[in-house]
């Protein structure tokens, strides 16, 4: 027995659904849909229960995850009901629903507080950088600091609760029973799909968009180790000062193609793009730039212009660090893999 | 085709240009088969049928005589089915007179869409002749 | 050759010999006014005199088509102009309009052709026969098909090597290839277009392959497989000659479809997927014939009767639109879907699949006015300036719409249509007599 | 000018200053087909997929040539396989 | 006598008839009889080449008759006997055998016995050939004016374009006043116009024609004569109200009556008075009384002085050429209990629903209570699996979701669910569709075996339904009303259908004679349908069938003459012995009693005879026989059948 909520549109409307209402159900989106399959059939199963807004169904259920968006069912669809970007939109709501603090929902149903928000840490970056007098050793010193205690605190007071609460709604509040061994034996799936985004392959879009995507998680990856692993702006060691190099030449390249794109908005996946894309593509272009350039003023040894870049790409950093990784889209990242660790679980 | 006729008796249909002819057209349409040495004439109303035309059908060779009649759908008015009912009536008595078993003349309320219903009256009258007439 | 342009005086002018315009000049005529009937084919009888049976009833369509066809041909008051068509119509006057209309040459005299077909034998070309939708050849000398009307050879000279053998065996000698284009400038104090619409180009949706695997044909195509005066002479896949058995329809290719830009429903796709897969069932006792469908709307009169016969000799109805076709080896054709009753999606396979194509608008018949404004609705269908209480009426007073022109609708709603806008025009002439 | 009946073609090609590519490129095409399918079943019936296989050509233009051929009495058609599936083909003599 | 030189045509009709028949054995069978002059078989006996050599060869043989054995009747028969016509024929001389219907399809079995009945069925067509002999038509004039029922949409379009051209109409309603289901409408699909603002312009044009008399409170109760000249008994029921009555004089009438009876206008959904008007502009503008309800209280009298009770029943009469019927539709009653009807306070249909939501403003109130959710039951009375009516309604969709779209629009807080079975929006009528989709009405479709169930839980009305759109799971809505979309159904009162004899369908409403080539015809000659009658439209599809209809009962008249059928009984003098039989079988007063010299015999009036035959077999003597159906002709043809 279900029971039908006509409000949960406009709910998820503020996701940036567009739309989807539209949907007089021929399931043609599913049937275009190169990964959807007899087990998992989708998106048009997610269309219906946004438009009777079935909320425990859609918070329980992984489909929004395993969609890649290639954009052909919104393509194909007969009421341009968008259910592409319904599922985009799905997994922003869900993302939020995984948020223990409430945060992600806000910032990804407001722009206005986004915007105070970044405003916010920005003006602690200054307070900082005030407090030390502006020595970029000092900075320097704390930003590696602060990138260190920053992602261990992030991933144990937020993201690891929430992939719990992940978890709860997905497999423990609909009674799915999984033995233990189930949960080691599928362990593997959870990296693979962390690091490669395996199932992506099987969109029938370009496999550029994959390659592209792959490129950029490793990228970001070994940008993330060079930086903090390595203390890539304070090593001496040149190939991991020429490591550090590549990785946000990579990164910034292939963010420069994806800004590109949002901004066109000619293709499907990114006609609706929603700030929250926006931010996560131009800051992690920004990190790339930022971290280039500061490496490079260092080599080149123009430290008084260096301060203020680093000022820069600090403020970057911790809104990064703060907003995006935690609270933004950075946390598809984690989702996505654990949605196909749980479907693993699952099946 | 002599052994093909032998396994249907001859039957004369009555039947009305507006109400009994489209179900039997139909019938055709629906390639609902039925003997083939079902013969059909059409009439306008089936309370029109003389009896005299029926005893002559016998004389000349026919089995059986089935009259398809309009029923309340007759576009002539409803005394139809009671006239046709009456003119069936009086044949028959007709028909005890000259010994012609009065089982040869049937008579069906055959609607304009009736087709499946007229088939199986004449199957069945069909089946019936060659038991009487024909074993 | 300088051609003299022709002037003539009619009460009407009905552009468009379909069932509707048909039905119109017919009724115009029967009233004593007389009518000028212009076509661009070589026949008339339009969309409808192509087609096997017609639903709800199974009347063969050349049953109902040939005596209309035949009394319009016939009928004292009605001219018809085949191959010709309007270049442009000018209001004059409160209820006069000039129209130019262009006659291509047929290089056949009409009236000495005695359909003997010895042209047709005699022609040594073979192209695709556009009245069979291109499923079969024809000779570039032909006679377009067997009920046309009128009934007359004519030369396709786009494909004619001019090698003149037609000419040599034609006892009457009706073969001319000196004829020329005719230009005819018409005074007529009304107008009604019926101008019918077209099928959506299935090309445009490459996801169903149309065009690119064989075994992949229109209705309209299998509705020729289906004619008395069929191609094939039995039901064939086009692919291989192979007999189906397992065919699909795939309804909803080209309507309520906003992605390829018609939203609206055709409202005859259905009832003709229905017909066709029960004529199916009756040519091909084995097949299978599924439909797969979005919602079945089988609305008028005897419709729903029909749909529940369908269901009820075994055709197979599956809630769901098609998404992709692909081929497999040996010319077989896999349907991906979603079985909405189950949810899921689903893959079937089937060796012949028609696809179901919807009605989309006739272009171009605004144009047609120079000095006034035909308005078209938001669908490009020619608009109607009083929908509902009249619904023959369009924005220039003295021209009436009849049939498809204003929208989809199916035979005898096009024949109501088109006593419509007979009415309309009748009333108009004796307003203005 | 008086034109002979019967003799028109003639002028016309003169006025045109010949046939089109287009035109005699598909009259080509057609008879080389024909030639083929023709010689192919000069042993014998044969399925589309038999004839097919002989003269190595698309089944779908097979298709097409054949059932122009066997429409302008050619060719005619024969039984239907076991199977209910392939008709033969065969010369109309 | 000269001998008959006939000619006998076969058709292979594509393969439909040759691929069962052998033709040619079926023409070589008949080539030998002794008044075939030539036997011929034909690919299309109807295409125009073959209708031209049948037409050549008449002239060249000089033929005395035609036979062609083709499909039913029913198609061709007119087509051939307008051949024979061409050819200088009488048409008459014409005889049809059908071969296809009644031989090759319905034998297709048994291709030997096909052809055998096949041969069987020409040789007794080219027996009754025989005996086809010229006739003549009887020519009578023809009225031109056209007795229109029904003052509806349909009807005033009809009476609207006969009057167009210099027809009379008369435009009989019986109801008080015009514009039929249409007036109790306001918003309509695809128009800013409301139902009454179109009824309004519609009899605003009516009555500038002074060739239209419109007649409400009107039934017509006799007919007699027929096409051409029918005269019409009509009774006039008064209004009681005389002359102009002043609205402040009406406003006090109305207040003073006592009696209050349920509102059909409304759908019982309110109560009006005895003396009662629908709404202010309506037509014709004089209210009226409702006497079957009225206690004559006198009340009214005394306040206005308009009223008057001494106005008597009339009985008018009027002689028309055709009658052009448009009586409409009744709205499907639900059966007690169905989906809750009459059950339960909160469940109405459809069109209580249009006018309750035209009735009401800000917010949507029903029986004091401020309606949110709404379900829509599609369907009801409609595709019915287990009831007489099969038939869908074709409307009811579009019509629901432009009410729902409407009250959507009108009230704040409105949530609407359809629980349909597949939604019919068919044509341009699907953007409406799309746009409620867009609006966030929420569809839910059942199963064809698994209707909505609505159940009263307390106070609470739950309707539940398993939802194919969501793979068959069980969702429920607690509605404050349920709307149960009721279908269209013959009018239940049936009276003036009957006393014009016109056929009715499977589906109960009128038939015509062939959905495509006589949409409008019906097989009484001079009587058309126009509108939902005939079945199941919307207003614009009403208005082109009523269009149609005028049209095709303006050609029966508008040469002022007319031919009737020569096919009727004719009396033996000789055989003759008046014993007045025939008279009392016959159902059209047809047969009069003359003096013939010094004989009473009985005698045909034959425009009135519809040549059915009833009289014939009651004839003790034999004397009355039916032209084209004698018993020499019969029996000529079971000669042949033998």
């Amino acid at each position: 027995m279900a029971k039908i909520n006509p409000k949960f549109g406009k709910e998820l409307n503020k996701y940036g659904a567009v739309n989807f209402n539209a949907c007089y159900n021929c399931g043609n989106c599913t049937a275009v849909c190169s990964l959807s399959t007899e087990e998992d059939s989708f998106p048009r199963e997610m269309v219906r229960l946004s438009a009777l807004g079935l909320e425990d169904d859609i918070k329980a259920s992984l489909k929004p995850w395993e969609c890649y968006y290639c954009g052909e069912c919104s393509t194909h669809c007969p009421q341009e009901a968008n259910p592409g970007e319904l599922m985009m939109s799905l997994r922003r709501y869900l993302t939020a629903q995984y948020d223990w603090t409430g945060l992600s929902g806000l910032l990804y149903k407001s722009l206005p507080i986004s915007i105070a928000a970044f405003i916010l840490t920005f003006v602690g970056v200054m307070a900082f950088v005030i407090s030390v007098g502006f020595e970029l050793e000092k900075m320097l010193h704390f930003g590696h600091l602060f990138e260190m205690i920053a992602i261990g605190t992030v991933g144990l007071v937020i993201l690891l609760p929430n992939i719990i609460k992940m978890w709860y709604l997905t497999i423990l509040k609909p009674k799915v029973k999984v033995p233990f061994m189930k949960y080691v034996k599928s362990m593997g799936e959870l990296f693979i799909h962390m690091f490669t985004q395996k199932r992506a392959l099987g969109c029938d879009d370009n496999q550029f968009r994959w390659f592209e995507h792959f490129i950029l998680v490793i990228g970001y990856l070994s940008l993330l180790f060079t930086t903090v692993a390595l203390d890539w702006f304070g090593s001496e060691n040149l190939f991991v000062i020429i490591l550090g190099y590549v990785m946000s030449a990579i990164v910034f390249v292939v963010t420069v193609d994806f800004v590109g794109s949002r901004m066109k908005k000619q293709k499907e996946v990114s006609k609706h793009s929603q700030p929250s894309d926006i931010f996560f593509v131009v800051w992690l272009f920004l990190m790339g730039l930022t971290a280039f350039m500061v490496r490079l003023f260092i080599d080149l040894e123009i430290l008084e212009m260096n301060k203020w870049l680093y000022i820069f790409h600090l403020t970057v950093l911790v809104q990064w660090a703060l907003i995006i990784v935690p609270f933004g889209k950075w946390t598809h990242f984690l989702y996505r893999s654990f949605a196909m660790y749980f479907a693993k679980l699952k099946s | 085709m002599a052994d093909i006729n032998k396994k249907s008796a001859k039957i004369l249909v009555f039947s009305t240009e507006k109400i009994s002819d489209p179900a039997i057209d139909m019938a055709g349409l629906l390639k609902l088969h039925y003997p083939p040495t079902v013969y059909t004439i059409s009439i306008p109303c089936s309370s029109g049928i003389k009896p005299s035309w029926i005893l002559y059908a016998y004389e000349k060779g026919f089995d059986g005589v089935f009259i398809a009649a309009d029923g309340s759908d007759c576009v002539y008015g409803e005394s139809c089915t009671e006239k046709t009912g009456h003119l069936v009536g009086k044949t028959h008595n007709l028909m005890k007179e000259r010994g012609v078993e009065p089982a040869r003349l049937r008579m069906a309320a055959i609607c304009s869409v009736c087709s499946e219903s007229f088939v199986k009256q004449m199957r069945t009258f069909n089946e019936y002749l060659l038991k009487t007439l024909h074993a | 050759m300088e051609n003299p342009i022709k002037n003539i005086s009619y009460d009407a002018l009905v552009i468009g010999a379909g069932i509707a315009g048909g039905e119109t000049a017919l009724n115009l005529a029967n009233t004593g006014y007389k009518v000028l009937l212009v076509d661009k084919e070589l026949s008339v009888g339009g969309k409808m005199i192509m087609l096997s049976k017609v639903f709800p009833t199974l009347d063969c369509a050349a049953c109902i088509t040939t005596p209309k066809v035949s009394e319009i041909s016939r009928h004292p008051n009605i001219t018809i102009f085949t191959s010709s068509e309007v270049a442009n119509i000018r209001k004059v006057g409160d209820n006069e309009f000039v129209a130019k209309v262009t006659t291509k040459p047929r290089y056949v005299h009409i009236a000495d052709c005695t359909s003997c077909q010895l042209c047709e034998k005699a022609c040594p070309v073979n192209v695709r026969d556009q009245y069979q939708f291109g499923l079969v050849g024809r000779k570039a000398a032909f006679i377009p098909f067997s009920i046309a009307s009128p009934k007359a050879a004519a030369i396709d000279i786009d494909n004619c090597t001019l090698c003149g053998a037609c000419e040599r065996v034609c006892p009457t000698n009706c073969i001319d290839f000196t004829m020329q284009p005719e230009v005819f400038e018409l005074h007529v104090r009304t107008v009604v277009v019926a101008t019918g619409f077209n099928l959506f180009d299935a090309e445009k949706m490459p996801r169903y392959g149309y065009g690119k695997y064989k075994n992949v044909i229109t209705a309209m195509q299998m509705e020729r497989e289906l004619a008395p005066t069929r191609p094939f002479n039995t039901v064939l896949r086009p692919g291989d000659g192979k007999v189906p058995d397992k065919i699909a329809y795939v309804l909803c290719v080209g309507s309520r479809d906003a992605s390829v830009g018609n939203p609206i429903c055709s409202q005859i796709c259905c009832m003709y997927s229905i017909k066709q897969a029960q004529l199916l069932m009756g040519a091909l006792p084995m097949a299978d014939v599924t439909i797969y469908y979005i919602n079945i709307r089988s609305f008028g009169k005897g419709f729903e009767e029909f749909y529940q016969q369908a269901k009820g000799m075994g055709v197979n109805f599956v809630k769901g639109k098609i998404g992709r076709i692909t081929e497999k080896e040996g010319g077989n054709l896999m349907l991906r879907y979603e079985d909405i009753n189950e949810g899921k999606l689903q893959e079937a396979e089937h060796d012949m699949v028609i696809l179901s194509t919807g009605v989309v608008p006739n272009t171009g018949i605004d144009k047609f006015f120079v000095n006034e404004n035909l308005m078209l609705d938001q669908f490009n269908y020619v608009g109607q300036s009083d929908m509902l209480a009249s619904p023959a009426k369009t924005s220039i007073d003295g021209v009436f719409v009849a049939g498809t022109a204003t929208g989809p609708m199916d035979i005898p709603d096009s024949i109501l249509s088109a006593g419509a806008a007979s009415s309309e025009a009748i009333s108009y002439l004796i307003k203005h007599s | 000018m008086e034109v002979e009946k019967g003799k028109t073609a003639k002028i016309l090609r003169e006025k045109l200053g010949g046939i089109p590519e287009q035109a005699k490129e598909n009259l080509k095409e057609y008879n080389r087909i024909k030639k083929l399918i023709l010689e192919a079943l000069a042993d014998g019936e044969l399925t589309i997929k038999q004839i097919t296989e002989k003269v190595n050509m698309p089944s779908d233009e097979v298709v097409y040539y054949l059932m122009s051929l066997v429409k302008y009495g050619i060719v005619k058609t024969g039984d239907v396989d076991d199977m209910d599936e392939y008709y033969t083909y065969k010369l109309n003599k | 006598m000269k001998k008959k030189k006939i000619g006998v045509y076969i058709c292979h009709c594509g393969g439909n008839i040759s691929d069962y028949v052998d033709v040619e054995k079926v023409r070589q069978a008949v080539e030998g009889d002794d008044i075939v002059f030539l036997a011929k078989t034909t690919m299309f006996a109807c295409s125009d080449s073959n209708q031209r050599d049948m037409v050549e060869d008449i002239k060249a043989n000089d033929l005395d008759g035609v036979v062609v054995a083709s499909c039913s009747p029913k198609l061709h028969l007119l087509t051939f006997r307008n051949v024979s016509v061409r050819a200088d024929l009488n048409k008459y001389t014409y005889v049809h055998a059908n071969i296809r219907e009644q031989a090759s399809w319905a034998h297709s079995d048994n291709k030997m016995g096909a052809t055998e009945k096949a041969i069987h069925l020409v040789k007794a067509a080219i027996a009754k050939s025989r005996y086809a002999d010229a006739l003549e038509t009887n020519k009578i004039k023809a009225i031109k004016a056209v007795a229109v029922i029904g003052a509806g949409v349909a009807g005033m379009k009809a009476a609207l374009s006969l009057a167009e051209k210099e027809c009379d109409v008369i435009l009989i309603e019986k109801e008080s006043f015009v514009g039929g289901r249409v007036a109790q409408w306001d918003s309509l699909s695809t128009t800013t116009e409301t139902g009454k603002e179109m009824v309004k312009r519609l009899y605003n044009e009516l009555v500038k024609h002074e060739n239209i008399t419109i007649l409400t409170n009107c039934e017509v109760i006799e007919n007699k004569g027929s096409v051409g000249n029918m005269l019409l008994k009509i009774k006039k029921t008064p209004r009681y109200i005389g002359g102009t009555c002043h609205p402040e004089d009406l406003k006090r009438a109305i207040e003073v009556c006592p009696v209050e009876v349920p509102d059909e206008f409304n759908f019982r959904l309110t109560t009006r008075k005895a003396i009662y008007k629908n709404y202010p502009s309506e037509y014709p503008q004089t209210p009226v009384i409702d006497i079957k309800n009225c206690t004559r209280c006198g009340a009214c009298e005394k306040v206005c002085p308009a009223i008057d009770f001494s106005e008597k029943e009339e009985i008018l009469e009027f002689s028309v050429g055709s009658v052009l019927m448009a009586t409409g539709f009744d709205s499907y009653t639900p059966a007690y209990g169905e989906f809750g009807y009459a059950t339960s306070e909160n469940v109405i249909t459809l069109p209580q629903f249009k006018r309750l939501i035209d009735t009401q403003s800000d917010k949507l109130i029903y029986k004091g209570k401020e309606i949110n959710n709404i379900a829509y039951i599609y369907c009801v009375g409609s595709r019915q699996t287990d009831g007489e009516n099969t038939y869908c309604s074709r409307n009811c969709c579009t019509s629901t979701i432009h009410a729902a779209v409407t009250a959507k629009t009108k009230f704040t807080d409105i949530n609407n669910y359809h629980f349909n079975r597949g939604l019919r929006t068919y044509g341009k009528q699907e953007i409406l569709y799309a746009d409620s989709l867009s609006a966030g009405d929420i569809y839910l479709q059942s199963y064809e075996d698994g209707l909505p169930t609505v159940t009263l839980e307390g106070k609470k009305t739950i309707v539940k339904i398993n939802d194919i759109l969501t793979n068959g799971r069980e969702i429920e809505v607690e509605a404050d009303l349920v709307v149960l979309v009721t279908g269209m159904v013959p009018r239940a009162d049936n009276k003036v259908g009957s006393l014009f004899k016109i056929p009715k369908g499977r589906d109960k409403f009128y038939n015509e004679v062939h959905m495509k080539l006589r949409p409008v015809e019906t097989v009484i000659d001079g009587v058309t349908i126009a509108g939902a009658c005939q079945g199941p439209k919307n207003i614009a599809e009403s208005v082109n069938s009523a269009l149609s209809a005028a049209t095709k009962s303006y050609s029966i008249l508008s040469k002022g003459e007319l031919e009737t059928d020569p096919l009727v009984a004719t009396i033996d003098p000789e055989k003759c012995t008046w014993c007045g039989a025939c008279e009392a079988a016959c159902p059209f007063d047809a047969i009069l009693k003359i003096e013939k010299g010094t004989k009473v015999i009985a005698d045909i009036n034959n425009t009135v005879c519809k040549g059915c035959g009833m009289c014939a077999p009651v004839c003790e003597p034999d004397a009355v026989n039916l032209i084209a159906c004698s018993s020499a002709e019969i029996m000529s043809m079971i000669d042949a059948l033998v």
